[in-house]
């Protein structure tokens, strides 16, 4: 039945034609006639600015610039481009010879980038990415000038991953700040980009940064077939390039990891990971992700190591509340209820007389109600958002107890799970699958029926991979040495080592225990020597 | 297809992964559609026993079971108020049911409540000496057979009908179950009866030559109402109930069992007077050995105990006179050791496990001994050693009084 | 019942087959099929009521016959 | 075929939950009670000796699974006949550990529950797992036996306040024969029953280590049966010898401070992950020997049907509790070594006798 539907899914994916590519004219040596030709490619849009300029002195020689409003720096056309182009030209340059176009690059215009180009589609490409371009009367040339600036957002901490201690900056909706801030980082040669153009509408800058020789090549080289294999007309987020490039898009797990964060970036590369910017969004893509990954926050690394562990180890316990929570009281409630001390059993007995429902239907419910709340929260304004809240909470959690609806620990076990859910961010959508179903699960059967759910997200687990690495290393396969930065966080210097799975090409990451810095790169230059 | 081989290689672990998951929420679906929850009691159609009597019919066979059952509604409130609004009604109910065997007793307890009955916390099981006279396994195989049923239920006994164990008024508690729950757990302030559980019972009962020994509960009226007291063990053996021990009997029981974990022992004095000690820590040692066919105990007692007070007004805290207290301690626990021993062998009950003693350390011996276990028993010579080290004194010395009467 | 039970048979023949089919794996599926109707068989034989002998009983008849045969044991 | 390896780590962890796998709750030997965790120890002898012997077999034929090996040494038709006689041991291996687990839940907490709601969700997990591979079973077996071996861990300060050492007394009790003759059917079951693992062998990453790997796991698994039996005796002493599941009601005993109490079901879940791994482990064996039997690419299309198998299975293995432990006592001994010694022995005397392996029929 399902073989069906994948057969239906992989002749879809044959039927998709790739579309033709579109055959651009060069451009011709007559400067109306390439202006027409623009025009027509871009519609009348009223953003494309042209600039007809008589250059000079010199020379008496017709050209036009181009640009699109708010793309370029206004300023840097008019002082750089502008001004020199009418003013700057010294007298007996024979303006139709070859060499003038680059004499204008070399001596006359003040911009850092300048490319030649005679294709018109790579110059209007380069219209529509902020060049200006140069066309002059007579060559069948163009001349790109850099000359990009837009209006950006100032870099600001990510809402999503806040910390409090340590780097408060995050990356931008700008893919060339994006990479400078981790630059800035990593101020190693081997810190490598390589950009690639990907949608075939939106044209969206995507980098993939890795460090040389310390990311595994066929790591490198499968993100790079992988990116290559998208053929999607748009990329707005770096979403759109995870759900394409993940090992399991069906797994309720994420196996290609998120972050706004430079110093995760910088780490997680530093491990022997890639990163993948996508231009237009802050996120950024980290793969291979781990599920223990999930658990890792920075702020780990910026507190003592003692503090970090237990911060740790809560925040494990947190996404077992947050996933089992409401399917133990299920299950503890409706089916074993032996295993509840007495009192406790008789409080609750007490507090849950007379409700109309089964268990698991008010549980279910109320988690549903609570999933409303939180939604109608993050969407509103600001404001409204936290007066929903205050309604959800208090009024409905206390109105449905009082009115007999909903048993009060109901409500308690409700409330733990939603506090629980916040924790572990990245998990927040597998949680709420898992949440539902073992609940479900424990409803009908208990405590055997968590057992076999817990049975299935184990197998589950144990068979996902990202990007050749078994996501639940290093529990299984189990290795030892890479429990120093799950079970605990160990202290820095004692974590010399890179993940045996991801970073084995060079595992080493600092010398064992303390070391005085010039011996130890006087060392390697001699083993590199030797 | 051949233009992007890996792409569909890709597509298709996608979806084998995908095809788990919708696998798994057919499974889900099953079990919903399935009509599901077969095993399921919601708390709210609960009732709640926490203790069960079982007694003899006034005629005919069978058993007579009664049971109290918490009213949750009524116990709740953490202020420690009564009663959340009732007042009146009193926080347990109490059932009593009749059937062939006790499982069928307490089903038929069904054609009364309104909620099914839930055994898992019961607290105690009191039986009467009725039943007891007659055989308690048979009374007991319920509770060993049924799963909700624990084993380390209080098993007790009463001479009376033990809906009035029940039904008594539970002292500070608000449920006399629980009463008894803490009654026994409290035993080491007293050392004067020995708790029991239906694991205990049953393990005891197993071995071939020991007597099994059962805390007695009985009702006590005061102040116009009925108050629980625990008074004395019953002596099993061979299954039924053949003796009773009281208060000083028990206490020997258990300092033989190495079980005394505190408690008093009051010693006589010259002129009538009296004083109290109290035991901090006992270790107990036995030993028994059988020479063809004669039995010898050894029973070694160490105790660690502290004037607690005195009724005299001597100075007690002289090394000599504390010498003298813990003698006369030593003497008044050989006493006490001595009546069990009289009694259990009176009844021919091996309370003490002396058979069980040889059957783990000389079994050789046990073999030739087990047949006539009750005679080499009646006839086992008994050996006891106590050593009394008086460690404290309290807070004061000598009795306040403004004279010196202490030697001088 | 007998339909339900039919019913799904006809889902798990459904849910492997056409992938078999897709790869040409004709062994795999006739064996597949095989083994699924053998499944059904008993199934049906259990549904309507047939007494179907228990394994170990089967096992233990066995014994006792050999514990006939050969001189009584310990 | 299959294509996954598994390292020698992952094979001895399987091995330890195959071993411990129904045993724990249905214990041999019971009349040994009070010693048979002495006992144990000789019985993991006893088993270590015969699967070393049978794992000659795999030394012989490196890289070959057992079907394999009958068809080199018997020739394809009646190596087959000998391969169809061992499915059946599978089969009826997984089906009993199935039966005896919805026993187990049954009478102990899932009362009024039909078996086919207890089974058909255990086995579509059992068929997904399956489906995944070795590689998936022996990675997740890896943390499901840590949940074993941490549970006796905390077992063992759990019972701390009623464990009664007196209770262990006296050892051996019992004439030489009997500790024996108990000790011979603990060698079988479970020990003997690791014969299974001439199946897996061949996806071991170094054969040359399995052997240490697979006495590693048993000796494992030795140590933890026989500290659970060491408890369970210790704390519910005689009492233990009426017991249907004794292992399990030592843990209806604790009690600490009357909170920790009744808790049961965590040992009860607990066991049930480690009859999980066995049954897959049966599951997987029987689709492999099947598939190969067949000649087939893959042997993922049967896990489906002999899933169903193994239901039907579990639901006609014994009418009743009485009649399989009545089983236990007088089959089950002779049937496992009948597998595990006897058919091994054969097949390595022909091999012996025939000169087997020829040169350039091993890797």
């Amino acid at each position: 039945m399902f073989e069906f539907l994948r057969r239906k899914l992989r002749l879809a994916h044959l039927r998709k034609k790739q579309p033709a590519p579109r055959r651009y004219r060069d451009l011709s040596p007559d400067l109306q006639t390439n202006l027409i030709a623009i025009r027509r490619e871009l519609g009348a849009s009223p953003d494309l600015i042209t600039r007809c300029l008589q250059l000079g002195p010199g020379v008496a020689s017709t050209g036009a610039l181009l640009f699109i409003d708010g793309l370029i720096d206004q300023q840097v056309v008019n002082r750089d481009v502008i001004f020199p182009l009418l003013n700057r030209i010294e007298e007996g340059k024979r303006q139709d010879s070859e060499d003038f176009l680059n004499y204008l690059a070399q001596k006359v215009l003040a911009v850092g980038e300048i490319k030649k180009e005679r294709e018109l589609g790579q110059v209007v490409e380069a219209l529509l990415e902020g060049d200006t371009i140069l066309l002059l009367d007579g060559h069948g040339e163009a001349l790109l000038l850099a000359t990009k600036g837009w209006e950006k957002r100032a870099i600001n901490e990510p809402d999503a991953e806040r910390i409090i201690l340590g780097p408060h900056d995050g990356f931008t909706e700008n893919l060339r700040t994006n990479t400078a801030m981790l630059r800035r980082k990593i101020t190693d040669p081997s810190l490598h980009f390589e950009e690639m153009k990907l949608g075939r509408r939106t044209r969206t800058g995507v980098v993939i940064a890795y460090l040389q020789g310390v990311a595994n090549e066929k790591l490198v080289e499968e993100v790079r077939t992988r990116l290559k294999r998208v053929n999607i007309d748009m990329i707005l987020d770096a979403n759109y390039l995870a759900e394409y490039i993940s090992d399991a898009p069906f797994s309720l797990f994420p196996t290609v990891a998120f972050t706004e964060r430079p110093d995760v970036v910088a780490a997680k590369l530093l491990e022997g990971r890639v990163a993948i910017f996508v231009d237009g969004t802050p996120v950024v893509n980290t793969v291979p992700a781990l599920f223990v990954e999930n658990f890792q926050s920075p702020d780990d690394y910026n507190f003592p190591f003692y503090y970090a562990t237990i911060i740790r180890w809560f925040r494990y316990l947190a996404f077992f509340l947050a996933v089992m929570s409401p399917a133990l009281f299920v299950a503890l409630g409706s089916y074993h209820q032996e295993l509840i001390p007495t009192p406790l059993l008789i409080t609750i007995g007490a507090a849950t007389e007379g409700t109309p429902f089964p268990l698991v239907v008010e549980v279910v419910l109320m988690g549903a109600i609570f999933e409303i709340i939180r939604e109608a929260g993050i969407r509103l304004a600001r404001p409204v958002g936290q007066t929903i809240s205050i309604v959800g909470a208090l009024v409905i959690g206390e109105a449905v107890v009082t009115a007999g609806l909903v048993g009060a620990p109901t409500i308690i076990v409700v409330a733990i799970t939603a506090i629980a859910t916040f924790i572990v961010p990245d998990l927040l959508g597998p949680g709420i699958y898992l949440r539902l179903i073992y609940t479900l699960l424990a409803g009908v059967l208990g405590a055997y029926g968590i057992m076999l759910g817990a049975l299935f997200t184990l197998l589950h687990l144990a068979s996902l991979r990202s990007f050749g690495v078994p996501y639940l290393s290093p529990l299984v396969p189990f290795s030892a040495g890479d429990l120093k930065d799950v079970v605990v966080r160990a202290p820095i210097w004692a974590m010399e080592t890179r993940p045996r799975l991801i970073g084995w090409s060079r595992l080493q990451r600092q010398p064992v225990g303390f070391t005085l810095a010039q011996e130890e790169r006087k060392e390697e230059k001699e083993k590199d020597e030797g | 297809m051949k233009g992007e081989p890996r792409r569909n290689g890709h597509a298709n672990r996608h979806l084998k992964i995908g095809q788990g998951l919708l696998f798994f929420f057919l499974l889900l679906l099953f079990l919903v559609l399935a009509g599901g929850c077969w095993d399921r009691r919601e708390l709210e159609n609960l009732a709640v026993v926490l203790g069960i009597g079982v007694h003899l019919p006034a005629q005919g066979e069978g058993y007579e079971v009664s049971f109290q059952i918490v009213r949750a509604a009524q116990i709740q409130g953490p202020t420690g108020e009564t009663g959340g609004g009732g007042g009146t009604i009193k926080p347990v109910w109490i059932l009593r049911t009749s059937g062939p065997t006790v499982f069928e007793a307490v089903r038929n307890a069904t054609l009364q409540s309104s909620r099914r009955l839930f055994l898992a916390h019961n607290q105690a099981v009191i039986i009467s000496t009725e039943v007891a006279q007659k055989g308690i396994m048979p009374a007991l195989d319920f509770f060993l057979r049924d799963h909700e049923s624990r084993s380390i239920q209080w098993l007790l006994l009463t001479p009376a009908d033990p809906v009035e164990v029940l039904d008594a008024a539970a002292g500070l508690e608000r449920v006399s179950a629980l009463a008894i729950n803490d009654l026994i757990e409290d035993y080491r302030s007293t050392s004067k009866i020995r708790p029991v559980n239906i694991g205990n019972y049953m393990e005891t009962a197993m071995q071939k030559t020991s007597a099994n020994t059962l805390p007695i509960i009985r009702v006590k009226e005061t102040a116009g109402k009925r108050e629980l007291l625990m008074d004395g063990t019953g002596v099993v053996k061979d299954d039924r109930l053949v003796g009773a021990l009281n208060a000083k009997e028990t206490r020997g029981l258990l300092w033989v069992l190495g079980e005394v974990k505190g408690g008093v022992n009051t010693v006589d004095l010259p002129d009538g007077a009296k004083a109290t000690l109290e035991i901090f820590t006992a270790a107990t040692k036995v030993k028994v050995e059988a020479i063809e066919e004669k039995v010898r105990v050894g029973i070694e007692v160490k105790v660690q105990s502290s004037l607690g007070a005195q009724t005299t007004t001597d100075d007690l805290s002289t090394p000599g006179q504390i010498k003298k207290l813990a003698a006369l301690q030593g003497q008044v626990i050989e006493d006490e050791i001595r009546a069990a021993l009289r009694k259990a062998k009176e009844y021919k009950a091996d309370i003490f496990g002396f058979g069980e003693y040889l059957f783990k350390h000389d079994f050789p011996a046990w073999q030739r001994l087990v047949k006539e276990w009750e005679r080499h028993f009646a006839g086992a010579e008994v050996e006891i050693k106590v050593e009394v080290q008086v460690e404290n004194l309290g807070l004061v010395t000598r009795p306040a009084f403004p004279k010196e009467t202490g030697e001088k | 019942m007998i339909f339900l039970l039919l019913f799904v048979f006809l889902l798990l023949f459904l849910w492997e087959a056409p992938g078999l089919v897709a790869k040409e794996y004709w062994r795999e599926l006739a064996v597949f099929t095989i083994l699924l109707l053998a499944g059904l068989v008993i199934s049906l034989l259990l549904v309507s009521g047939m007494e179907l002998p228990y394994i170990e009983s089967l096992w233990l008849q066995l014994f006792a016959r050999l514990e006939k045969v050969f001189a009584p044991g310990p | 075929m299959e294509q996954g390896k598994i390292s020698a780590g992952e094979l001895a962890l399987l091995v330890m939950s195959f071993t411990i796998g129904s045993w724990v709750v249905l214990p041999t030997g019971i009349q040994a009670w009070q010693n048979l965790w002495l006992i144990i120890f000789l019985g993991l002898g006893e088993g270590l000796l015969l699967i070393y012997f049978d794992l000659a077999l795999f030394r012989r034929f490196p890289g070959k699974t057992l079907f394999e090996i009958h068809e080199l040494v018997y020739g394809p038709f009646v190596g087959k006949l000998f391969s169809l006689c061992f499915l059946w041991f599978f089969l009826q291996m997984g089906g009993g550990t199935l039966g005896i687990f919805v026993t187990l839940l049954k009478t102990t907490v899932f009362t009024a529950t039909p078996d086919l709601a207890l089974l058909i969700p255990w086995v579509l997990i059992l068929v997904y797992g399956c489906r995944q591979g070795i590689e998936v079973i022996a990675r997740s077996n890896q943390l499901l036996i840590m949940g074993t071996v941490g549970l006796v861990l905390i077992s063992i300060l759990l019972v701390l306040n009623i464990f009664n050492p007196e209770n262990l007394l006296p050892f051996f009790n019992l004439s030489f024969a009997e500790m024996l003759w108990i000790s011979i059917g603990i060698a079988a079951f479970p020990f003997g029953q690791n014969i299974l693992f001439l199946m897996i062998l061949p996806r071991v990453n170094r054969w040359q280590k399995v052997t240490g790997a697979v006495c590693k796991g048993m000796i494992g698994a030795g140590l933890v049966l026989s500290t659970i039996q060491f408890l369970a005796v210790g704390v519910v002493g005689k009492a233990g010898q009426i017991l249907v599941f004794p292992t399990f009601e030592f843990y209806r005993l604790i009690n600490i401070g009357r909170v920790l109490t009744r808790l049961e079901l965590i040992p009860l879940l607990n066991f049930l992950t480690m009859g999980f791994v066995k049954v897959i482990l049966c599951l997987y064996a029987l689709a492999v020997g099947t598939a190969h039997l067949f000649n087939l690419r893959t042997y993922r299309p049967l896990v489906i049907p002999l899933g169903l198998f193994l239901l039907l299975v579990a639901g006609r293995i014994y009418p009743d509790i009485s009649e399989h432990i009545r089983y236990i006592q007088k089959v089950q001994t002779f049937l496992v070594l009948f597998f595990a010694l006897l058919l091994p022995l054969v097949t390595l005397g022909v091999a012996f006798l025939r000169r087997l392996p020829r040169k350039g029929m091993t890797p």
